[in-house]
């Protein structure tokens, strides 16, 4: 495998052409994540409508992978009810730790998949982790989860 | 015996040299530093050869094969004590674990501008900190310094003739006043071991640190953090086969998560501005600039060697050979064992004192025969004071030692007599 | 070319092993560490299998021989910056080093018991402490601790466009307040040699103590500590061909004598009690424990070899690679230099930004065709932000490397550019 | 050259019979030494007669070589002048810096040339210059010999 392949068309889109980005109006938790070798930032706010639904906004800077993975995890995971939000973060991870061998499952991931080839490249899973991390400490602080859960 | 040591001694080339008048090397200063197997040296050889570079920080295949190295040794040696990686500080040595440990009082203790202490580690005047009378310098400097700079005040179970500690005096000497308790547990002075689940448990009856100086006990015995109860344990790794350079703290996680930095820099942060930095979670809080990333390596090496021939095996290697060595012992006149004299609850240092002859003589002739001990107060001067000797001799066995190594110690020391006429 | 990289790479067997798909490996990342020649590895390994003991203690002929080859390394390297070896200590790394020194700060300005501090290394409200913006997070953020501590205040020199430090401020900023003046001779980040002499000239004229992190400066040009004018210098051993796990703290022998001890324990004492202890002289005093005696013997062996490439050659070698890289980079279109890009008065480090590609996936390039750099903020986070970019790719050669290895890069470059439509 | 003969029987005689040890009556500087290795001590006084002659006393503890080096120093430069006993000093400096291969000058050194052995045992020869160390440094705080005069 080489570079190019691990640069999925995918992910080089969702990087130029960022999906929802911004900030929301009345977050309910909100969390900024910072990868210290390398100064990658993302915030990411959400916040849970009656109907139990998630809505998130983001905001960030970085390389192409932490930005496209909060990019493309904004627009997954929009709309998710809880279970379905923690079930894609639980999946996400996995794919990340699978050293590259992962068969992910793309109902739940949606383009997200296209990462599997970055977690053949341990210094860049932290990047794709960042927006996801950034997501599960927001859903903490809003209350919806509770911290430990995972 | 439970190992071979003739195969063991096979590993370790140094042991195939001579010493002054083409003698034969017994090594018995293993309490000092032990003597490395080859496999050691290829491990630390083989991360130079192949994948050096620096960890944690670049983005290329050889930082990652080094980050890959460095965390797996990490691993392994955590795993040595049954503990988790994230629960294992590297150091260079194990007075700069216990360093840390120290500082992480003062520090919490001197106003700083951004002073959210966790109140576990302030200590003032009114307080006090506990140790034995049977420490490593290692151990009681720190402490020393902890009490001058905030006031706290040092106190200690005392040793009694036998080089036990006084345990009658626990509950007066651990009181409510106590905010640490920090000790050996096994005596590099006087091989004691010390019963320190009881020291821990008390020390947490009473909402002490509990701090074990674990240096002379995780080489030669199955130890096991959980077990001993503390929540902090310091050892080094060139006392258990592993290289020069590399120690160890461990830490219970929540009391690693409360310890403010101690050297601070690189690879230790979270954000830095010029005005203001903050850090980052333990470990790695507490790894400030480039690590010791081939000695880590190292001794992890040292320690699978140790696993694979068993930390019961090895114990119990040590624990004959001391008997042999304390009955021939107690049975020469003019030799007096500072130190338990009964083969138990005690490691493989043996310290003893010859009638008329001061420990540096009794040492040279040990030499002169080829025999490697340490003669002074092996940096347990107040110990030796305890004992009223300026200085001992120690011998100290390992895996690669058998009775043959302490029967020309034993001649040696008689000859020593025959010449002072002691 | 002054240097014969094929020969010298002859001796670096890392050089020849391939990263990802089968490609050479261009090693372009020694500011961060360098690689090792064999004779390094030996000279460790040698030690270990001939004469490895415990040093200054034993009185047996191993540690005759260990303390021996301690201390000559210990000779060798101070006479490598014109010192002599009273006046080196060895830490772990440089980051212990910059430590060491300003907890000599802390340490003397916060009561203790025992206090009679040497006044110039007290500091508290009112005193002010000076570095650069373009310090290593090891020259900054020990500072910021002890202004944290001790209520002094933090000054730093600015950094102009072009990577040079503003000296129109210079009395400005160090003046009859400042009591430290500590700054990096050669940066990491932007390559920038600073003039240390004129720095360390204006902290004697206000009576400030100045500390140089030489850091990059040591392993890649002639340094002498009298040259310098500085009072401290602190360097590493794994930056100049040495292991890791070994730093070196030089000091004016007058200077050190004020310091007090950072970390405590074993070998630094003078005599020690239950509940005091005094002190040894430096170097001494500075080195608890067990030292580093392998790394030590290890960092002598590389500084050997350079002595033999020759400093001077070794700076040529590399003033001549580096105006071939910046000439090069300079020419390309969306390629910015962060730091001087002119190629006077800098060394081999050379950072800089790719419009529209963030730096790691730049490294993301490099290491695709088997180009080793590093990508990030360098620990050096406030450059960064002072010249407004998150990251940079830092490219950095040293005697094994050409111009080939210089081409392959920029080739990665392009294609990443080509790869990213930048 | 092994052991027995590094205790040369001199040595060996003063260990057990030490020469005027024993401290003196108005010692006009006085200094105590200890070798942080193995705890050895030695005390060093001095005084000045009229005619400018040395007059020592010491205690100490710890080793054959450094208590036999003591009882020799004692021995040797009770009542030299203080050149004599500067030149003493040095030439036994040398001798144990000799790594054993000197051949000390015996009209200087008396007794003391029999330490020569010691010089090739690198832990003990800071047992033998102890008492010279602490000699010096008595007369440093005599006022009789400036600091850094060696
Ligand atoms: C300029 C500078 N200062 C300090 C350091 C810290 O050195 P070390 O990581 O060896 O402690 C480095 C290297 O990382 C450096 O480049
Ligand atoms: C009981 C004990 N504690 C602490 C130490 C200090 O260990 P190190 O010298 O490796 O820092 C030692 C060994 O010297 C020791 O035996």
């Amino acid at each position: 495998m080489n570079v190019e392949s691990m640069y999925q068309e995918i992910i080089l889109d969702h990087y130029r052409n960022p999906r929802g980005r911004g900030l929301i109006e009345a977050p309910e938790g909100e969390s900024h994540q910072v990868n210290p070798t390398c100064g990658d930032e993302v915030t990411v706010q959400v916040a849970m409508d009656r109907e139990g639904h998630l809505h998130l906004g983001y905001e960030g800077q970085g390389c192409s992978i932490s930005q496209a993975s909060a990019s493309v995890m904004a627009e997954l995971a929009e709309g998710f009810d809880l279970a379905t939000a923690e079930a894609a973060r639980a999946a996400f991870m996995e794919m990340m730790r699978s050293k590259g061998d992962a068969e992910p499952d793309e109902d739940i991931l949606g383009d997200a998949v296209a990462f599997v080839g970055v977690a053949k490249y341990p210094a860049r899973i932290k990047c794709a982790l960042l927006p996801w991390m950034a997501l599960q400490d927001a859903l903490v602080k809003s209350g919806a989860m509770k911290e430990g859960e995972k | 015996m439970t190992i071979d040591v003739d195969k063991v001694r096979e590993d370790f080339p140094i042991l195939d040299r001579t010493v002054r008048d083409q003698r034969r090397l017994v090594y018995l200063d293993s309490a000092a530093t032990s003597q490395k197997p080859i496999e050691v040296l290829e491990a630390e050889a083989e991360y130079y050869r192949t994948c050096n570079a620096a960890v944690h920080r670049g983005a290329h295949q050889l930082a990652e094969e080094a980050t890959d190295a460095y965390e797996s040794a990490r691993a392994r040696l955590a795993a040595f004590v049954g503990a988790t990686p994230d629960q294992l500080v590297f150091t260079k040595n194990a007075t700069e674990s216990l360093n840390l440990a120290a500082y992480a009082f003062t520090n919490s203790s001197v106003p700083h501008g951004q002073g959210d202490a966790d109140p576990r580690f302030v200590v003032g005047p009114g307080d006090t900190i506990v140790v034995t009378q049977m420490e490593h310098h290692a151990n009681l400097v720190p402490w020393q310094e902890v009490c001058a700079r905030t006031g706290a005040t040092l106190r200690w179970l005392g040793v009694d003739d036998d080089g036990r500690l006084e345990l009658d005096d626990l509950d007066r000497v651990i009181d409510e006043t106590t905010r640490v308790v920090s000790v050996v547990h096994q005596s590099n002075i006087l091989g004691t071991l010390n019963p320190v689940r009881l020291l821990m448990d008390r020390a947490h009856e009473v909402g002490a640190i509990g701090i074990v100086d674990a240096c002379q006990s995780v080489p030669h015995q199955h130890v096991d953090v959980h077990e001993l109860g503390a929540d902090l344990m310091a050892w080094s790794g060139h006392k258990m086969l592993g290289p020069t350079g590399i120690g160890m703290l461990w830490g219970r996680p929540d009391v690693l998560e409360g310890m403010p930095p101690f050297i601070t820099g690189g690879s230790m942060i979270e954000t830095v501005f010029m005005d203001h930095s903050t850090f980052a979670a333990p470990p790695k809080r507490f790894e400030a600039g480039t690590p010791m990333v081939a000695q880590a390596v190292g001794a992890a090496a040292g320690a699978a060697y140790l696993e694979r021939l068993g930390m019961d095996d090895v114990a119990e290697h040590e624990h004959q050979l001391t008997g042999y060595a304390l009955e021939r012992l107690r049975a020469m006149p003019g030799v007096r064992i500072i130190g338990p004299s009964d083969n138990h609850e005690r490691g493989s240092a043996i310290s003893f004192v010859v009638d008329g002859i001061h420990a540096h003589d009794v040492g040279q002739f040990l030499d002169d025969r080829g025999v490697a001990v340490r003669v002074g107060h092996h940096c347990a001067w107040p110990t030796c004071r305890r004992f009223g000797v300026p200085a001992t001799t120690r011998m100290s066995s390992y895996i690669y030692n058998d009775t043959a190594d302490i029967d020309v110690a034993l001649d040696a020391i008689r000859a020593a007599q025959d010449f002072f006429g002691a």
